[in-house]
């Protein structure tokens, strides 16, 4: 199992998760956060200026059985560029082990619906 | 004796404009309301701005009004189409108190002009939007609100507009639709489908528009410009009446038509109910029954819902429904005086030629609107520009454009 | 002669009657006073319920109010019990503007009816409250209202209730209280041990207590119905004094008793404090002095807190403590009426008669409100169902009751 | 005959005492703008403490001012320089309604005491700026205000401030400026380098201001005390129109030169802007012209601007502006009436003695705040403590000092 | 030295975090994320209808020892469990180094304040 | 390539961010999050007192090429501390794989710009 983390553009998020869901990837949870980078805007509050690097993105966390690892990389990459500077970063971890909650089902039984899928 | 009927007099003056007074502070404070809805009814992201512009239209607005406005719109008629200008409300206007109804069309000058910032929101230069704020208040708006309220040909006529449906809000309206049309919608809002971006706060939206349904009550019944004499005060009584049951029935409308077609009664067609109500009933206020009010309030629901499908089917991207509500619902309340006035109107058995001169009333502003806003919009993308990059577009107006954000959390 | 005293009486009438429409205004103000409040003490995932529900209900009853409420409350009275119905307010009701009281008296039943969304929130069922608003404004807020201001059983025996602490804010906690009990608390809240669920943004619930202060000096001083003469406008003036200190009053204890028990001074029930005295000091707002003012607030804020800690024991879950601020501070205002009335009051060496007679209003009026209530809120359990499904209630009745969310910040 | 011209007087006192408590309760809802204001420009985890500020200081405000305030300021002056006190205004003070005058007087001394807290927010014990507030509404602020609009000696030589630039603004700034000199800055905000802190909302920043702006409208036109006659009528709606352009120039002014030195327009800024043209128009309001007031609404905008820079400079701290916004701005607008003042000031050949009067009353009250505030501080400093621990302000004032957060989002 | 993160309800986060304290674990950070799963429900502004399987959960991600591991996975097991679809997931990640900033300590005495524990 | 995990004080962000700028680490990402902990406080909402551990810190994000790490880390360690208690924490986690989407780079040259660096 894998962690795929992906720091992305707010305005690609909707894309991202079409081009997701069709490679099958309906679970992921994801949050605001802010991204540091080169794209530099100096900011102002009542007289003191101050530097902002930071825009504001979306970052996925997916856990993923391995063999859809790819799937899902490739699907982010091509739902996500733009082509111009600030599209993000797409990161893996390796999972050491995944636990349903509800079910107590651990390891890639924990990640795909019983039924659904093969 | 002779004494008396003079301090009876003025006292009668002073209660008029001490309520045209209190009235105009009323509209002033409509500002925030609108304000407040633009900003909640977009992204966070660009809510600086959005508010800034709020700001800066109501100021210079309110500068460029006494400059020379409200002298466009009230001066002496020039033949039927505009007021002798005059710098710096310099002469006299024939009212009792001429600053109290300078200050009360002012307030009215800025709600036209803070329309349209609404319907072109999240997209344009702050520049190119002083300038169309500056043109409006200062030219568009006076020039069409004399021939109601100034004098013009259509008053000649018996164009009936109490409040300003036409005058106010639909000038508003029009000139928001052909600017967000000539600058086109935002970044990924019809890429093949439509989508929605949905408003970042809907509880500033919603305070927004209960500040504006209050503001309303400035609006209308302080149109009366009198309060002194059964008459002005049960006229005044009636309007409150009216207007109140007209956004009461805009909104219930749009949350019912809302719930049948989209299976669920929605908050934010439902706010923007309540301001169709508002905006529709404001031509008629003084001259429909309370019933007539409820029917006016049940079709400006229904306009506000069909209206905001169709634009989004044209791709006109109207971010805040200002178009609807200001333009469309303007329009129909307008013309529904026609029909509806219980004296005069088609279902009183007043025959067709008020619905007539409503509906020319409303098509000719509506000419003048679009073809000045046309001018004022083509000429302002031509020369300073008119829409943001897009990186700006994408990461927000509020850094680019103004260095700051609205909301700051990590401090 | 003649002729100019008409004249100065239609002034009078103008000026009495721009008071109870400005008023008016003011206390349709509360209404985002109220949205304001409720929504920022409860969670983020009900905001857009809360706010739909303030607008619904205000919708609604400004409808129902003029469709029929309004002559059941002052029409001719039946028997000390009821007014003589009519619908669509086509009588007359012998005021001098009737379209002014019609429009301050249904900003009052407003008032009411969105008491209660506050102590049901968070839980209800969006059709369930829209019919309890319905029947509320329609039918037993009227109701109960006639027998004190429309001339029925209550206000034969002299019960004071100036500007409706019972006939008001009572009715509307009651009724709450019966719903938040019949509904049975939010999940969560008492698992075991009592679960704080704090409200999602202070500052909006601040921002509605200031509001809510702002519209009292409609609400209360407006109730005198008059202002022109020296007795009208003295009296006015005097009830902004007892309004504003009594709140002052319920402020400063409600901080203090809140820092002694719980080791802090809380913003939550500082607010509740302020409310608290507001409600109290409406029963007798004209007739107690300023010292009396603070008293009645004073004890206001004492009632709140312990108020509030007797329901958390009794496991009745009121998410903003409308029961608590409307229903207890507003019976024991109106009590206090009865000690502290500077003419009949029992401090004031007035007897025990007029106490008695408060307190006779405040059980009856309870007494109707509650059994109405339960009869009410029983019916709609047993026929649409009054709570939403336990996986709406845990993830936001606004995605699934209105599919929308108030707060957007992924686009 | 005798009878109507009693009638007529009465009716008159009714207009204008009217007007004077609908002016009240605008100034009093001035108070949610400053909360507004105050809570965002500072940061969340402050929120809940700078809103129990706000609350505490207009009830502590309206309860001392009713104490005992009011009498200082307007009882009979002894030896020009304080009001002969007297308990809970059991006195009479010679106004047609008292009382009326009581709830006017409140609210302005609450807007005094309420500016300071901006000026210490994020930093300030609770229980120190509660005993602050107290002695300000209860001595401070009634002993100046004494000296010009209670009879004392500046009302003798002629000081002009008309609503409160000076009495009202400018001593809540000086009283502000002392405190957050004692204080000292944020923590971490003069690290070697200025570092911006900025607030956490820009909306309900804006919010707050649109408010105050709205408020005015009471605090200006409300000072003329009397609305009927032609000559009251005519001053209060040219005291509307000044008041309108002076805050629309202070924007403008304020954006125009944030734009130039910042590169940016700021919101912040012009926030701030139209505020400085608001509190400096108050002293002039009803004796310039509207290009007058314009004017000074230019110089309030540049002062704010450079007013900021200056106290950054100096290294005192002040959050939200209001040092400059109600200091700076209010001295400012007090002197430029000795310029602008269209009978008697120098532009309008009226000499250089008005001028000199403007000053020294400017002069002498700054004295009098700063060294009374100086007292109260370093007292309150050296008894209970002004400065929360290290860790406090760190972490929030909210969890440490009120046990509540404002924004709850986790459950 | 382990990394756990757990996606929750929101509404069990109370029940979990005591559950936690009771079986030592008192530090850990956790912030709102938001969980695309398989509960679809339709949102609509203004009329465009868009699909929102996207609800509130809070994320918790929590370093512990090796042999804190199975404990504090049980502990959240048992609280944040409902039985209804959405209870969430648990992941472990190795973690290869900590440190305490305060102090500079590394490896697992920085996960635990000394004196207080063996 | 390393993952470093950051959570300070929230008032130490701004020196925290500098210092990382002046060791070359140009992007990174960072959100807010609560951070359980040993500083508790009673908390109460309309009379019920809740525990409140929590304070609000910031979390970063940063991923580094593997000689990057110490300095980075030093960089840290050195800006957030203060010396009383809650400083936080740093982890640091292993990166499989790492993607540019704007160019679908790869490994370490996802991580820096070409022609800026050797
Ligand atoms: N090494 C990193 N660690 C964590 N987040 C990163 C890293 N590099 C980039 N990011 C995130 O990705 C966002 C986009 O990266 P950026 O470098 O600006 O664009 P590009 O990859 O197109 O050159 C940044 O704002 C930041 O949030
Ligand atoms: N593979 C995954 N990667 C990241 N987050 C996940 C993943 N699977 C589930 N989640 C998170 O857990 C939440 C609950 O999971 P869900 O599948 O809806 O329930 P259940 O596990 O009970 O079937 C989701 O909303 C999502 O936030
Ligand atoms: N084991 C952990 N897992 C995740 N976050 C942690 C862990 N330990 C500490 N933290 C985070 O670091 C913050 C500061 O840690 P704390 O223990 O309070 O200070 P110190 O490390 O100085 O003793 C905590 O509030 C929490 O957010």
């Amino acid at each position: 199992m894998k962690k795929i983390e992906a720091i992305i553009r707010k305005t690609k998020f909707d894309d991202v998760k079409e081009a997701l869901g069709n490679v099958g990837i309906d679970f992921f949870s994801y949050w605001e956060v802010r991204g540091v980078g080169r794209s530099r805007e100096e900011r102002a509050f009542r007289g003191i200026v101050y530097d902002t690097s930071s825009i504001e993105r979306i970052k996925l966390s997916i856990v993923v059985r391995d063999k859809n690892l790819k799937n899902t990389i490739n699907a982010i990459m091509e739902s996500a560029r733009t082509g111009a500077i600030g599209d993000g970063k797409i990161f893996v971890v390796d999972i050491e082990e995944s636990y349903r909650i509800r079910t107590g089902e651990t390891g890639n039984e924990s990640l795909y619906i019983k039924g659904e899928e093969e | 004796m002779e004494d008396i009927t003079t301090k009876i007099t003025d006292i009668s003056v002073s209660i008029d404009m001490l309520w045209v007074l209190i009235a105009a502070a009323m509209v002033m404070f409509m500002q925030p309301g609108f304000a407040m809805v633009e900003a909640g009814f977009t992204r966070a992201k660009n809510t600086a701005n959005i508010l800034m512009k709020n700001f800066l239209d109501f100021s210079v607005g309110s500068l460029m009004f006494w400059v020379v406005g409200f002298s466009i719109m009230f001066g002496t008629d020039l033949g039927g189409f505009i007021g002798m200008p005059d710098l710096f409300f310099s002469g006299s206007y024939g009212n009792d108190v001429d600053y109290a109804i300078l200050i009360f069309q002012t307030v009215f000058a800025a709600t036209a002009a803070t329309i349209v910032s609404g319907a072109v929101a999240e997209r344009t230069e702050f520049k190119a939007y002083i300038l169309a704020s500056f043109f409006i208040t200062a030219v568009i708006y006076p020039v069409s609100g004399h021939w109601v309220w100034g004098g013009g040909w259509l008053s000649e006529l018996g164009f009936h507009d109490f409040a300003g449906s036409t005058v106010v809000h639909s000038v508003g309206g029009w000139l928001g639709l052909v600017g967000t049309a000539i600058i086109g919608p935002r970044l990924g809002k019809y890429n093949g489908k439509r989508k929605a971006i949905p408003g970042h706060s809907l509880t500033i939206g919603a305070l927004g528009v209960f500040i504006l349904w209050f503001g309303w009550f400035g609006f209308n019944p302080g149109s009366q410009l009198a309060a002194s004499g059964l008459d002005n005060i049960s006229a005044v009584a009636s309007i409150f009446v009216t207007t109140n049951l007209s956004a009461s029935a805009g909104t219930v409308t749009a949350m019912i038509i809302s719930w049948i077609r989209y299976k669920r009664p929605s908050l934010g067609l439902s706010l923007n109910g309540a301001l169709a109500g508002l905006v529709a009933i404001t031509a008629g206020c003084d001259v429909v029954s309370p019933g007539g009010a409820v029917i006016i309030g049940i079709v400006a629901g229904i306009t506000l819902i069909f209206g905001v499908e169709m634009l989004d089917t044209l791709k006109i991207d109207d971010p805040v429904g200002a178009v609807t509500v200001h333009g469309f619902s303007g329009a129909v309340g307008t013309i529904l005086v026609g029909l509806l006035a219980t004296e005069g109107g088609l279902f009183y058995g007043g025959g067709a030629s008020m619905l007539g001169v409503q509906t020319l009333g409303v098509v000719a502003i509506a000419a003048w609107a679009l073809s000045m806003g046309f001018i004022l919009f083509r000429a302002i993308k031509s020369t300073v520009g008119l829409r943001v990059p897009r990186r700006v577009e994408e990461e927000g107006l509020d850094v680019y454009e103004h260095g700051e954000t609205a909301y700051n959390n990590f401090s």
